[in-house]
């Protein structure tokens, strides 16, 4: 399994691979994360249109057949590409605002209650589980009920039901990290709680939250759409990947690029997103480097 | 006795966690919506006259509190009552709730046997193409929506070379695309997650110290750097279960699989709340119960952690 | 048998121009810099020398593990006389299925650091059992039979329950022993012993080096011994080998080396061995010589004036307990009395050495006055007040006023910070740096304290030596200026002039401040050196207290007495005679309900009590 | 054995015939129960447990001669008292709880004459009352049986007189019809059918190509050209009765002036959705029903696409362009939510905004379209299986019904009650396209399509006949 690097002078390719390793990570997410958001923030200018231009002479064109048409069209002759640079507008937003929203949230309560544990870590851990417990599209209908639709309501209404997970992730962590010695020595010197948990508790516990950060990311993106299509969302006309893919779930046999180009969308955000992350990472790792 | 007086603290914790959970369920989905409009169905000619006969034939006319009483005294002897529209729900739950847990473990262990092995070794070879390989894989895997990678190994597996079926319950072999589906997906992650941690422990010195104590590679990682790892992964592995218990909606559908999720959603879109209740109450015990499973199994990984 | 002179002619290991490098390219550190010895069968090589010069690396090379630190080999060879393969094979281009046979049956090694070298999820007797079964086949239970054996042997007491305790349930000496017990159970040609005493008092020490001793007399081992006892390297090495920043300094039989050293690295080490009764008639303490430095004043801190000034800490029978669970259902079925009614006063300016046996409750002590554990029952005041009571603003005050060194200095650092920030977070904590540049003048003079280059405070805590590690941890405690320091065997892992430097910069600091040490250590001549007064403890409580002229000159209890006399001394070639300590070991774990009879001090002269 | 094995979209949850008025329960409960009259494929009303009927008494009564010889599939007899029981349950407390009674309050008592006649006393007359004695509540029971096993039981496993029985019903998999060999009317060409329920359309479309169902219903219209390129697989396509319209909210915002609402109904080219959405596979209509149904009058053509009409017609109201209205729809309609996106695009080629919003079924359903709180325009699709105007026109029209929150006009109630009071139909069928025809002069709605009720069959399916009205029958396929 390890029987590598038996000769431990590495080649001369593998020395520069390694070098560059790092910093290949960081172009290549740097370049996929910046395009792809200068896409979508330029959206309004590269397809004034907005993508929803209908035309049903032009329905399921497959794509890399026209200029007009690049990635092909819709069921509705809307231009696919148009669309996926515009939809990145919503689906970016949900996205990342709810995982971020949830993740701070989340980790904050996870950490305070896995490190006072107590009365505090038995209430927050029993209501993570009425929280988990409780259906989400319940949970939905209810939200449109008593106060209407909206993005925001959206991202709201999926902070309020993942912060759970990660409250739990963390809490696990966290009641192994806090008997270790360095924990203890940063108490002893009367570093503040406060401190000791975000400063010591948190950066040995952030991996794992960032795997289900970057799951949480693309799950969302698709969440979004079944949420507007509930209701509960703006407008299901504004284009969101989410909403494409759902849209074109009848068409996957028949139309496959009209699944697939959004598909590619929220995947070449992951990873460039996740490219960064593990760049960054492994720039603030000390575990990492010399491995 | 603190490990016996911590179970019992948490059983009645769990008593406490499904009622407010049902109390919360009963209340919205009596807020949002009637099951009498979903008797009357695509029925014509249903008067306001009528709806209001439904409702009392449901019994739907009662205070609130008598409703939930009734519903709590069906809970504790187990007979779950009659759902609104489909008969017992005590023969529903049991169809579903066996199907669910079948299909959620056989995707578990697909995805624990895939994703340990596989982590393992990215972690070991940082950097190196298969790592790389394996960490861009997982990426894509985690940003398949479940449906369409369903609908692809259906396509792949019962049409282009039919050799399972496409769909159904019925034979262990319809159990193996469900299963590879969700497999998959949790792989992705769980691939990342075990990388991770263990590239955290593998650089502990007790590792270094089981090798020099010349115990084989598997030895040295499968039992002394993953049991330091396990902690997150055991967290994790508890709330998939937890997820896939309570939601594998689309792949049910996709499958056709009769499980739990479906069977919550159509009490949910129905307004069906004998069904809803039940599903929801059996659901937040079992989450307690995986959770308390959990908390347990922190103390047996890492001693340090003492329960209560 | 006895340490002769003459090289036999084929060495076991032969070690030809190691050189060890760290990173890639450029910025590659060399750790280790042409290095080559030989070692002969059933005779020990000492490596000693400065803290931080390559010899726990070098000693992971022979193991072949270098590459799981993100070290390598840049050259040389390491051949080795393999018994089971019948032929001489060079680790260094061995590949791993063949150094894994070899590893912990032909060469084990006794780590450096035992506070983090066991693993903390598995119990003792699983992590022992296993290397029994891996490499003798033995079955389980006959494996835990081998394990309590070799337990007893390095005198923990109740080996039997040991078995089934986790590490975290141990204190420093007893997972080094357990550590040494690991090491010595499948008997292996070559042991490699990375300072194996350092948690040790010495009345356990000199047990385990006769154990080691009969090892190499019983089955020929041979042993390569690091270590920055030169007593204990006097006594135990045939030959001696002298490393300084990478490289090789002078090697040859101890005689030799030690007794008629040619380099002035190796004199300027040996004047700085600390002599124990070097210090007889002097009440004071007194700094070390340090050869090349100024000549210091004889007699830097001043005895405290314990009459005029009242206590700057105070405890009085401090209790506490730690409880073992056992059974099915996790019952409390016995304590462990870590500290039973311990009392004692420190006065500003004053060092109190806190000595006793390994696992007799030292670090309980000072984890209390910490409150890092909870104790039963006791009263503990800092400047007369209650410690638990004190007002947040006045419990900030006493946390930033007593800091406490760790046992344990890898642990209690966190891996992911970078030295520079974990050295200064006490001062930003307390509000003594406000701003970065500050902070990194801070880090750069803290580091200096300890004689490490300011560089070092980019680095990461494992990219440090052993005793890098733990200057860094006192460097830390030095960082806002304490008036009490609570050191738990804070300078064991340092070779004698790193040692003898700081122990005089911890002394200076007194003089100037009128700073108090709460000193917990084994090393009897660093005890002599700095120590006021000397408490000695023993299964949990203190037998005998007394000013350090009191007890060192005339020690009263049986354990102060065998202490002082087990403790090794430099006179090369000479081996001891002293006789192995045999019988009952005593425990201070008991069942509940059998609390341990409170012993009673009597009083010998003024401010000396010994327990009846 | 040959099993036929068939593919259906939902569950109908309940095979009691009074407790379910779900399209998917017709499928089922056509091979296992009948009812007096008989109403095949094509629509026309036939003899079926009653061999004859006559009108008594002006019409207030109705006499049904039974037929001889027929028992139900545990060998309890048909006669007289099964029907008198089935009647009386429907009507009564056990027909309250269920969806059913409602299309029958026109039955005042049912009274048996002798054992094989038995006379129906009405209330009022119901023009209607033959062909839903040809469905669903109307499904003879067997009395016995019924009081044996009691009627939770009957639920699961209920018993007719058709030519199957239910062998075994599985909540969300499927049901299990075996032949029923005391069938009085010859005998099944298979020996079991087994219907699955497969919600998904990808998944019931993927049985359907790899040979894991023979038919399946229900088919998705994306799936459409699929399967006609399949080599082994057939598309049957039959008029359906369900119909879609977009309605309008006639009493407030701009739509309450009829001028915008004809300008919307020309500005929308429905042929062209039906052309590319529906792929074809459905009819434009002129009032809410198809061409199959009684009350269609074939002269009423769909409003003409004329956006410079609407264009007109809006300035002519003094509609701004850019003025913003919504659609709104339930959130379960995937194919309306296409419909409503071009619907957007073509309402803004005339200069009119449009929003579209879902929502949640039941809360469409129970609060935003009884309570009028819809947009300016609303979806409504209705499938009577009737094919009789009256159903549709009544629930959509007459003032005071539930679900028509808006409109309330004597004229059409005037209408609407005259076709009730009649059995004459020529002047049913006159009021009825008097009331199509003043909805079209008034658009009071915008009729969209007549969906096409589209089967898929396996080729090695024979003797399949398409049923237009979703209620197949699976005696005389055969399957190889
Ligand atoms: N992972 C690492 N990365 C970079 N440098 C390292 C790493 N590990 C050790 N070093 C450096 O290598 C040198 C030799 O370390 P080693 O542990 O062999 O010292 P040592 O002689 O055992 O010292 P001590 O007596 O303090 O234990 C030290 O200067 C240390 O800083
Ligand atoms: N967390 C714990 N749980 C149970 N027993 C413990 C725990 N910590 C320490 N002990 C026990 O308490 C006793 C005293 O431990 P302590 O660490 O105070 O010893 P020490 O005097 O510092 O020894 P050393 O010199 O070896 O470090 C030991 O027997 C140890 O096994
Ligand atoms: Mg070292
Ligand atoms: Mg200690």
């Amino acid at each position: 399994m390890s029987d590598i690097n038996l000769h431990p002078a590495p080649s001369r390719i593998r020395r520069f691979l390694d070098s560059r390793y790092a910093r290949m990570e960081f172009v290549v997410g740097g370049v996929l994360t910046v395009t792809l958001l200068s896409l979508v923030l330029l959206a309004g200018v590269l397809f004034p249109g907005g993508g929803s231009q209908v035309d049903l002479m032009a329905r399921l064109n497959g794509p890399f057949q026209s200029l007009g048409h690049p990635l092909g069209t819709d069921p509705l002759g809307r231009d696919i590409l148009a669309r996926i640079v515009h939809g990145g507008k919503v689906s970016l937003l949900v996205g990342l605002l709810s995982a971020l929203g949830a993740v701070v949230l989340g980790t904050v309560i996870g950490l305070f209650a896995g490190y006072y544990r107590g009365i505090l870590d038995s209430f927050v851990m029993r209501f993570a589980d009425v929280q988990l417990a409780l259906p989400f599209i319940l949970l939905a209908i209810t939200v449109i009920a008593i106060i209407g639709p909206g993005i925001d309501r959206i991202i709201g209404l999926m902070i309020a039901s993942q912060w759970v997970q990660y409250a739990r992730l963390v809490r696990g962590s966290v009641l192994s990290l806090r008997e270790r010695e360095f924990v203890q020595a940063a108490r002893s010197y009367g570093l503040p709680n406060r401190r000791i948990i975000f400063g010591h508790i948190l950066p040995n516990a952030l991996a794992p939250l960032i795997v289900l950060l970057t799951l949480n990311i693309a799950n969302n993106i698709l969440l979004e759409s079944s949420l507007t299509f509930l209701g509960l969302g703006a407008d299901p006309q504004t284009p969101s990947w989410g909403g494409m893919l759902a849209e074109g779930r009848s068409y996957i046999q028949t139309a496959w690029w009209v699944t697939v180009f959004p598909g590619l969308a929220i995947m070449l955000t992951v990873l460039g997103l996740n490219l960064l992350g593990d760049w960054l990472r492994d720039e603030l790792d000390p575990l990492g480097q010399s491995r | 006795m603190p490990v016996l007086r911590f179970i019992l603290q948490r059983v009645v914790q769990a008593i406490l966690v499904t009622l407010v959970v049902t109390l919360f369920v009963a209340f919205a989905i009596r807020l949002t919506g009637d099951p009498a409009v979903m008797l009357a169905g695509d029925s014509s000619g249903v008067t306001e006259q009528d709806l209001a006969r439904f409702r009392e034939a449901l019994g739907l006319n009662d205070p609130f509190l008598v409703q939930y009483w009734g519903f709590v005294k069906s809970l504790v002897t187990l007979d779950f009552g009659q759902s609104f529209f489909r008969g017992s729900v005590r023969d529903l739950i049991g169809g579903a709730l066996p199907a669910t847990l079948l299909l959620a473990a056989a995707s578990m262990a697909v995805s624990v046997c895939i994703s340990i092995p596989l982590g393992i070794h990215s972690a070991l070879h940082k950097g190196g193409i298969s790592d790389q390989l394996i960490r861009v894989l997982s990426l894509v895997g985690l940003s398949f929506p479940n449906f369409w990678l369903g609908i692809m190994l259906v396509l792949l597996f019962a049409i282009a070379f039919p050799i399972l079926p496409a769909s159904g319950f019925q034979s262990w072999s319809a159990l193996i695309l469900p299963a590879t589906t969700i497999g998959i997906i949790l792989t992705a992650t769980n691939v990342r997650l075990v990388r991770t941690q263990m590239l955290e422990t593998l650089s502990a010195q007790y590792v270094m110290v089981a090798r020099a104590k010349g115990l084989s590679e598997w030895t040295v990682i499968y039992k002394h750097a993953l049991r330091n790892a396990a902690i997150s992964i055991v967290t994790f592995l508890g709330l998939q279960f937890g997820n896939l218990i309570g939601g594998l909606v689309i792949i049910e559908l996709v499958f056709n699989w009769p499980g739990m999720g479906t069977l919550s959603i159509d009490a949910i879109s129905q307004r069906d709340y004998p069904l809803l209740q039940a599903t929801v109450s059996i659901l937040a015990i079992m989450i307690v119960a995986v959770n308390l499973a959990v908390d347990l199994i922190y103390g047996l990984i890492d001693p340090r952690i003492r329960v209560a | 048998m006895q340490g002769t002179t003459q090289t036999p002619a084929s060495p076991i290991l032969s070690v030809r121009d190691l050189t060890i490098e760290f990173g890639q390219g450029a910025s590659a550190l060399r750790a280790v810099d042409g290095l080559s010895f030989d070692l002969a069968p059933n005779r020990t090589l000492a490596i000693v020398g400065e803290s931080g010069s390559g010899k726990s690396i070098s000693s992971l090379a022979v193991l072949g593990l270098l590459k799981h630190l993100g070290g390598r080999i840049a050259s040389g060879s390491i051949a080795f006389q393999s018994a089971q393969l019948g032929r001489t094979i060079d680790l260094v281009q061995a590949p791993q299925p063949l150094l894994r046979k070899i590893r912990g049956k032909e060469i084990a090694m006794i780590f450096q650091e035992p506070m983090t070298s066991l693993n903390p999820v598995f119990t003792i007797g699983s992590q022992m059992a296993e290397t029994l079964a891996l490499h003798d086949g033995l079955s389980r239970r006959v494996a835990r039979a081998r394990a309590v054996e070799f337990l007893d042997l390095v005198r923990l007491p109740n080996a039997r329950r040991l078995l089934d305790s986790y590490p975290h349930q141990l204190s420093g000496g007893m997972r080094q022993r357990v550590m040494i017990a690991m090491a010595l159970c499948c008997q292996p040609k070559i042991l490699i012993a990375d300072e194996p005493t350092t948690a040790l008092d010495v009345t356990i020490q000199a047990q385990i080096l006769h154990i080691i001793r009969e090892l190499q007399a019983d089955l020929g081992t041979s042993v390569i011994f690091i270590s920055h006892d030169m007593g204990v390297v006097s006594e135990m090495a045939d030959d001696v080998l002298v490393m300084k920043a990478s490289r090789r300094i002078e090697s040859g039989p101890v005689r030799d080396v030690l007794g008629a050293p040619r380099e002035d690295y190796t004199r300027a080490l040996l004047a700085a061995v600390p002599r124990i009764g070097s210090m007889t008639g002097t009440d004071a303490p007194r700094l070390f010589d340090l050869p090349g430095a100024p000549a210091l004043p004889a007699e830097p801190a001043t005895a405290p004036q314990k009459a005029a000034d009242r206590p700057l800490l105070d405890i009085e029978d401090l209790t506490t307990r730690y409880d073992i669970r056992g059974g099915f259902f996790g019952n409390v079925t016995h304590r462990v009395h870590a500290a039973e009614k311990v009392s004692f006063k420190i006065y500003p300016g004053e060092t109190l050495a806190l000595v006793g046996e390994s696992g007799s409750g030292k670090s309980t002590v000072g984890k209390s006055i910490q409150q890092l554990v909870t104790p039963v029952s006791g009263r503990m005041r800092y400047h007369g007040r209650d410690i638990f009571s004190l007002p947040a603003a006045d419990r900030k005050a006493f946390q930033k006023q007593t800091q406490y060194v760790f046992q344990d200095p890898y642990g209690s650092l966190n891996p992911r910070k970078t030295v520079g920030e974990s050295l200064v977070e006490p001062a930003v904590v307390h509000g003594l740096v406000t701003t970065k540049t500050q902070a990194r003048k801070l880090a750069a003079e803290l580091l200096a304290k300890v004689d490490l280059p300011a560089d070092h405070a980019a680095r990461y805590p494992h990219q440090f030596s052993g005793g890098q590690r733990q200057r860094l941890c006192i460097a830390r405690a030095l960082a806002c200026d304490p008036s009490l320091i609570i050191a738990d065997e804070a300078v064991s892992a340092l070779d004698v002039s790193v040692q003898a430097q700081v122990v005089n910069l911890m002394m200076g600091l007194q003089a100037k401040h009128n700073l108090s040490y709460l000193f917990i250590t084994h090393d009897m001549a660093v005890v002599e050196r700095i120590s006021h007064r000397v408490a000695v403890m023993y299964l949990g409580q203190i037998v005998e207290i007394g000013t350090r002229r009191q007890i060192f000159e005339n020690p009263q209890h049986a354990y102060t007495k065998r202490l002082l006399s087990a403790v090794p001394v430099l006179n090369p070639g000479q081996r001891p005679t002293r006789r192995p300590i045999e019988g009952e070991i005593p425990s201070v774990m008991r069942a509940v309900g059998d609390e341990p009879e409170p012993v009673m001090l009597h009083r010998v002269s003024d401010g000396h009590f010994v327990a009846a | 054995e040959t099993v036929l094995t068939v593919a259906q979209r939902s569950d109908p949850q309940n095979l009691d015939p009074i407790d379910t008025f779900k399209i998917s329960w017709g499928a089922i409960g056509s091979n296992v129960f009948e009812g007096l009259v008989f109403r095949g494929e094509d629509l026309e009303l036939q003899p079926g447990l009653a061999t004859s009927w006559e009108f008594l008494d002006e019409d207030r009564r109705i006499r049904f001669h039974l037929r001889e010889g027929v028992e139900f599939q545990d060998g309890e007899p048909f006669d007289a008292a099964a029907v008198k029981y089935t009647f009386d349950r429907l009507l009564g407390e056990q027909g309250e709880k269920g969806p059913q009674r409602s299309n029958y309050t026109s039955i005042k008592e049912v009274v048996v004459v002798d054992d094989r006649t038995v006379d129906f006393l009405m209330n009022r007359p119901d023009p209607v009352l033959l062909t839903k004695l040809a469905g669903y509540g109307a499904m003879i029971v067997p009395p016995d049986y019924i009081e044996k096993v009691g009627e939770e039981a009957f639920d699961m496993k209920p018993i007719g007189t058709g030519p199957f029985r239910v062998e075994e019903y599985t909540p969300g998999v499927g049901v299990k019809l075996v032949k029923s060999d005391s069938y009085w009317n010859g005998a099944a060409k298979v020996d079991a059918v087994n219907i699955r329920f497969i919600p998904e359309d990808a998944t019931r479309m993927a049985e359907l190509q790899s040979g894991g169902v023979d038919i399946a219903l229900d088919i998705p219209k994306p799936s459409v050209d699929t399967i006609r390129k399949s080599r082994n697989l057939e598309l049957v396509s039959v008029d359906g009765p369900t119909v879609s319209l977009t309605r309008f909210n006639t009493q407030s915002g701009i739509t309450a002036d009829p001028r915008v609402r004809r300008a919307i109904a020309h500005a929308i080219d429905t042929n062209a959705i039906i052309q590319s959405l529906l792929g074809g596979m459905a009819s434009p209509i002129a009032s809410a029903q198809g061409a199959k149904s009684f009350g269609n009058d074939p002269d009423l053509a769909p409003y003409a696409y004329d956006p410079e009409l609407a264009k007109t017609l809006l300035a002519e109201a003094g509609v701004a362009p850019g003025t913003e209205i919504s659609l709104d729809y339930p959130s379960n309609d995937n194919t309306f939510r296409e419909v409503s996106q071009v619907m957007a695009a073509y309402l803004g080629m005339v200069g009119l905004n449009l929003s579209v919003h879902p929502y949640e079924y039941n809360v469409y359903y129970n609060d935003i379209l009884p309570n009028g709180k819809t947009g300016a325009l609303y979806y409504y699709a209705w499938g009577g299986w009737t094919f009789d105007f009256d159903n549709t026109a009544y629930l959509l029209y007459h003032s005071g019904e539930r679900q028509n929150a808006y409109i309330s006009d004597p004229t059409l109630d005037a209408l609407l009650e005259q076709q009730r009071d009649t059995y004459d139909q020529q002047v049913r069928l006159t009021a009825l396209q008097g009331v199509a025809d003043y909805v079209y002069e008034h658009t009071l709605d915008l009729p969209l399509y007549n969906e096409a009720t589209l089967y898929a069959v396996n080729k090695r399916v024979g003797g399949f006949v398409p049923a237009p009205d979703n209620r197949l029958r699976y005696m005389n396929v055969t399957v190889q």
